[in-house]
């Protein structure tokens, strides 16, 4: 598995540098470097909205930093949490005198580190609310679903309160919208093949020549079955048959979709299962409004993809198209 | 027998240099039912601790505190996070203190498992470090010969006690079945790096 | 190499059906459905402006399809030239009475069935010039630069041109601003892993587990040398000796970058060739403006990447900065 | 011995049914420099070829029309343009006419030459199935016997004579050595598609 990197200790470092230096909206911030903030801050009395998690996942966290969406992001190394220092600093950053809503992934390191700088930060007054994403929906059962891993459906959540809080709306009502985008998200994803940690010097995980596992982690954490990899159209219908069993939705809803690639998945199949995807949802009287297609939550040249489904409601549906802009999404 | 700053500094070098020999079989651990990190993570987190000068610290209360600050700039893993959460315990537990007897390591081990609990939201049994600690915690606390058989000799029994059992926390909690007659990463981590030194000649001595 | 994806032969069919659903700034056309054009017309008057290709290169061609860029776009199997219907179609869905420029990359098929469009077009009164993407320097020598192919440098072409025909210019002039953006651009690529055209058992080619291949095609076209994969600074200094070689760049010149992934390269990576292409040319006086980088012409799940790089003169910089809007790019 | 439409949809028929069986290899061929699309290609135009009804036409310059469209909607690849050209060429030339002799045929085919030429901006000599044609163009003028053996001997001898020879259009151009010794994928193309059928007893039999 080859990379174009140079050392792989420094990987996380010089892709933050050059991510920088690529985009002028963000900068670099951190005793180790390992924040990266808005260059123009929200406006003074707006709620920050901070995420972070493992480095690995571009456009997630970091691409996701920009106006109407995160003010700020601590990053850890590979497929890591963020340190506890990086997550105070960030949070210190978003804080502009109205609060800062921590909103990331269900991930045991992350929600430690997170943990511990709210605690600390508590003490320097700056008040702090948690919302874990939890969409995925092969990683625990129903009746468990606060033990389930935030994967890409975490982008609805991060547009909801983004828009929210730059609509002048107060810490508990931005955690309530996240909590309330969380709870209209799940996703189900497939792997076809592996990723290396630059750290490693073999693949994450062993799959077939010819196999697919559904459910399976972005970090490759085991999923649900593993088979002979079939015809897409197929793969598609089980996962709007295992996401619609967990989530029903009914006819006339209106729903927003992400069809996201793990890495190294192109895009044209992307596209081949959002037409299978579109065709399964109409033919169910369900409305798509702004589709996503494309890579935003990533395992770095993993391949497969994953399946997202946002229920709206005509609160969720106008801060979906409420406008924004970070490098990677422009509404 | 006692810990103290120039003990605690050894223990460290000698994780320290362990570590190179390890990593990949703690990868490959974790790689089972998780993400294959754990080998690597540790391998970073021991250097940055054995690059802290520990003969400058006043006390041992000073001493954890920096391990934690070394271990809480290297990572955001779980695994390294409870470590630095533990260390925080033990520096808590220890300040102003220039030594701790067995028995009084055996204590401050478990304030940091309840430390350790609180953060990481697991329990005992869930075959986790927290069972290694808490076994050596026992052996620490009965043994009136070396910390260091006492530690080894507690992540040993752990780690051989809980191999057929199903794991409950983390990635691994999904399969329970795999889990089982599978080494938790992290407890075979404390093993590894406690275990007594191999002498080539295949005796044993005392790390 | 798996796919997700059906048959084969409907490869192409089925992953523009989904591009459409996806977009409804797009819309499908042609008598077999292999045009994509805008939904919403360009004003009457307004310069008319095709490109197109084979499949396989998504964002290329038709993701470029929208305001202040491409008008409309014929497309082809995967990694074949459009067929000369489609041409025609695309070229008359784009004549809004002032002409069509068809700017697309120099490969023998492209330009066979553009020209045999071009040729039947003039008995129905479209007037049609046409410009060429030769951006690729591995692909001839600079005396023989009419021979390049066109690669990722194209989207300069597409921006310029597409930015002139908006403002009102006629088709002379937005087809001299065209050959002025091709001219300014210069691309070269590098090659990690091959990929699999779908009516194919096969990789387009193969290169060894540690390999590297310097200027190789979008098509796996064979490059300049091959050789074990060092790290990415030097990959990075090379390329850029080799495209400043080419094209001398002064200091105290202003350009924009394009780094660009060939498909299963992780943008984490592109990032990492940025931050030191930042450093080359910050070192030798150059600024960069509006630097890209991400995936903007793939080949499906091929590794590899490739720098573009587009010298700038306030007439260039201001259309580059014009604003367009395309399902893949947003300025 | 003339071409007729009942003779050209057998031909068409002999190649589409020959392609299964020479795809790969063709392929194989296109992908030494080029893209390794020229089986592939092949097979769907000459599908779509195999599919049009001849019979209905009321002559050769509607049959040779109908075969064109065919291969302009299966393809844009250069080769299949090309392909497409010669046919519109053919077309125009044999306009109300039932069938051409051997002589006929091979003047058709000069003129077919010129207008690939001018499509495709290569010259006879660079290596493209410009240099089949021409050859095969010569065998069919002089030839007093079967079409079919004069087309595939015409084939055959272009392959053989320019094998050494270095490729000058196309991706191969950049590769004047490495092209020499190879096959062009389009003159071998045109080879396989002609050269007589081999039977499995090893004889020869005039397709
Ligand atoms: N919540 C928890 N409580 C106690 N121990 C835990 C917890 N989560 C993980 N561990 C321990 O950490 C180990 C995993 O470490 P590591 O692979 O470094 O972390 P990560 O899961 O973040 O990749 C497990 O084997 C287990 O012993
Ligand atoms: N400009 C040209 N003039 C004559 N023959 C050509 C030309 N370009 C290509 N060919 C022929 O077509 C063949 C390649 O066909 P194919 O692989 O189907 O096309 P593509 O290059 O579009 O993939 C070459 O082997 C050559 O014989
Ligand atoms: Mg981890
Ligand atoms: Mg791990
Ligand atoms: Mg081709
Ligand atoms: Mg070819």
């Amino acid at each position: 598995m080859k990379k174009l990197i140079n050392h792989p200790a420094d990987y996380v470092d010089e892709l933050l540098e050059g991510l920088v230096l690529a985009n002028p909206s963000l900068r670099r911030e951190g005793a180790s470097g390992r924040v990266i903030c808005r260059a123009h801050p929200g406006r003074s009395g707006k709620v920050g909205i901070v995420s972070g998690g493992g480095s690995g996942h571009l456009p997630l966290f970091t691409g996701y930093v920009g106006e109407g969406l995160l003010d700020a992001c601590s990053i850890g190394n590979v497929f890591e949490g963020p340190n506890a220092g990086s997550c105070m600093e960030a949070i210190r950053l978003a804080d502009h005198g109205a609060g800062v809503l921590c909103l990331y992934g269900n991930y045991g390191g992350d929600r430690m580190n997170f943990d511990m700088a709210c605690e600390l930060l508590a003490g320097e007054g700056i008040p702090t609310l948690t919302v874990l994403g939890t969409d995925d929906i092969a990683s625990a059962s129903p009746t468990e679903s606060e033990k389930r891993r935030g994967v890409a459906g975490i982008v609805y959540a991060y547009k909801a309160a983004g828009a929210a809080a730059e609509s002048g709306a107060n810490l508990e009502e931005v955690a309530r919208v996240a909590r309330k985008a969380v709870e209209a998200t799940r996703t189900i994803g497939v792997a076809l093949t592996p990723c290396r940690v630059p750290t490693s010097d073999v693949p994450n995980f062993q799959i077939g020549n010819d196999e697919i596992e559904m459910g399976m982690g972005i970090h490759g954490e085991p999923g649900i079955w593993r088979a002979k990899l079939g015809k897409a159209d197929a793969v598609v219908e089980e996962m709007w048959e295992r996401l619609l069993a967990d989530r029903p939705i009914g006819a006339g809803s209106r729903v927003s979709v992400l069809v996201n690639g793990l890495g190294a998945t192109p895009l044209e199949e992307l596209f081949i299962l959002y037409r299978r995807t579109h065709q399964i949802l109409s033919g169910q009287g369900i409305t798509v409004v702004q589709p996503l297609v494309g890579n935003y939550v990533t395992s770095m040249e993993m391949g497969g993809a994953s399946l997202s489904v946002h229920l709206l409601d005509p609160e969720l549906e106008e801060l979906l198209l409420a406008s924004a802009r970070c490098p990677f999404w422009k509404i | 027998m006692a810990l103290d700053l120039r003990a605690l500094q050894k223990t460290v070098a000698l994780g320290h240099s362990r570590m190179a020999r390890i990593e990949a079989e703690l990868n490959a651990a974790d790689a089972v039912l998780g993400d294959g990190d754990t080998g690597s993570m540790l391998a970073r987190v021991l250097e940055r601790m054995a690059a802290v000068d520990l003969s400058r610290c006043p006390d041992l209360g000073t001493a954890f505190a920096e391990l934690a600050k070394a271990t809480l700039f290297a990572t955001g893993s779980s695994l390294g996070t409870l470590l630095a959460t533990a260390l925080l315990s033990f520096s808590k537990a220890s300040s102003g203190q220039e030594s701790v007897t067995s028995a009084r390591l055996a204590e401050m081990l478990e304030q940091a498992i309840v430390a350790m609990m609180q953060r990481g939201k697991a329990s005992l049994g869930d075959k986790t470090i927290l069972d290694s600690a808490k076994a050596i915690a026992a052996r620490l606390a009965a043994s009136e010969s070396g910390m260091a058989a006492a530690a080894a000799a507690g992540a040993q029994a752990a780690l051989e006690q809980f191999l057929p059992a199903p794991c409950k926390v983390g990635r691994a909690r999904m399969f329970p079945e795999k889990s089982r007659g599978a080494h938790d990463p992290g407890m075979l981590a404390l093993w590894l790096l406690l275990k007594p030194e191999t002498r080539t000649d295949g005796h044993c001595k005392e790390p």
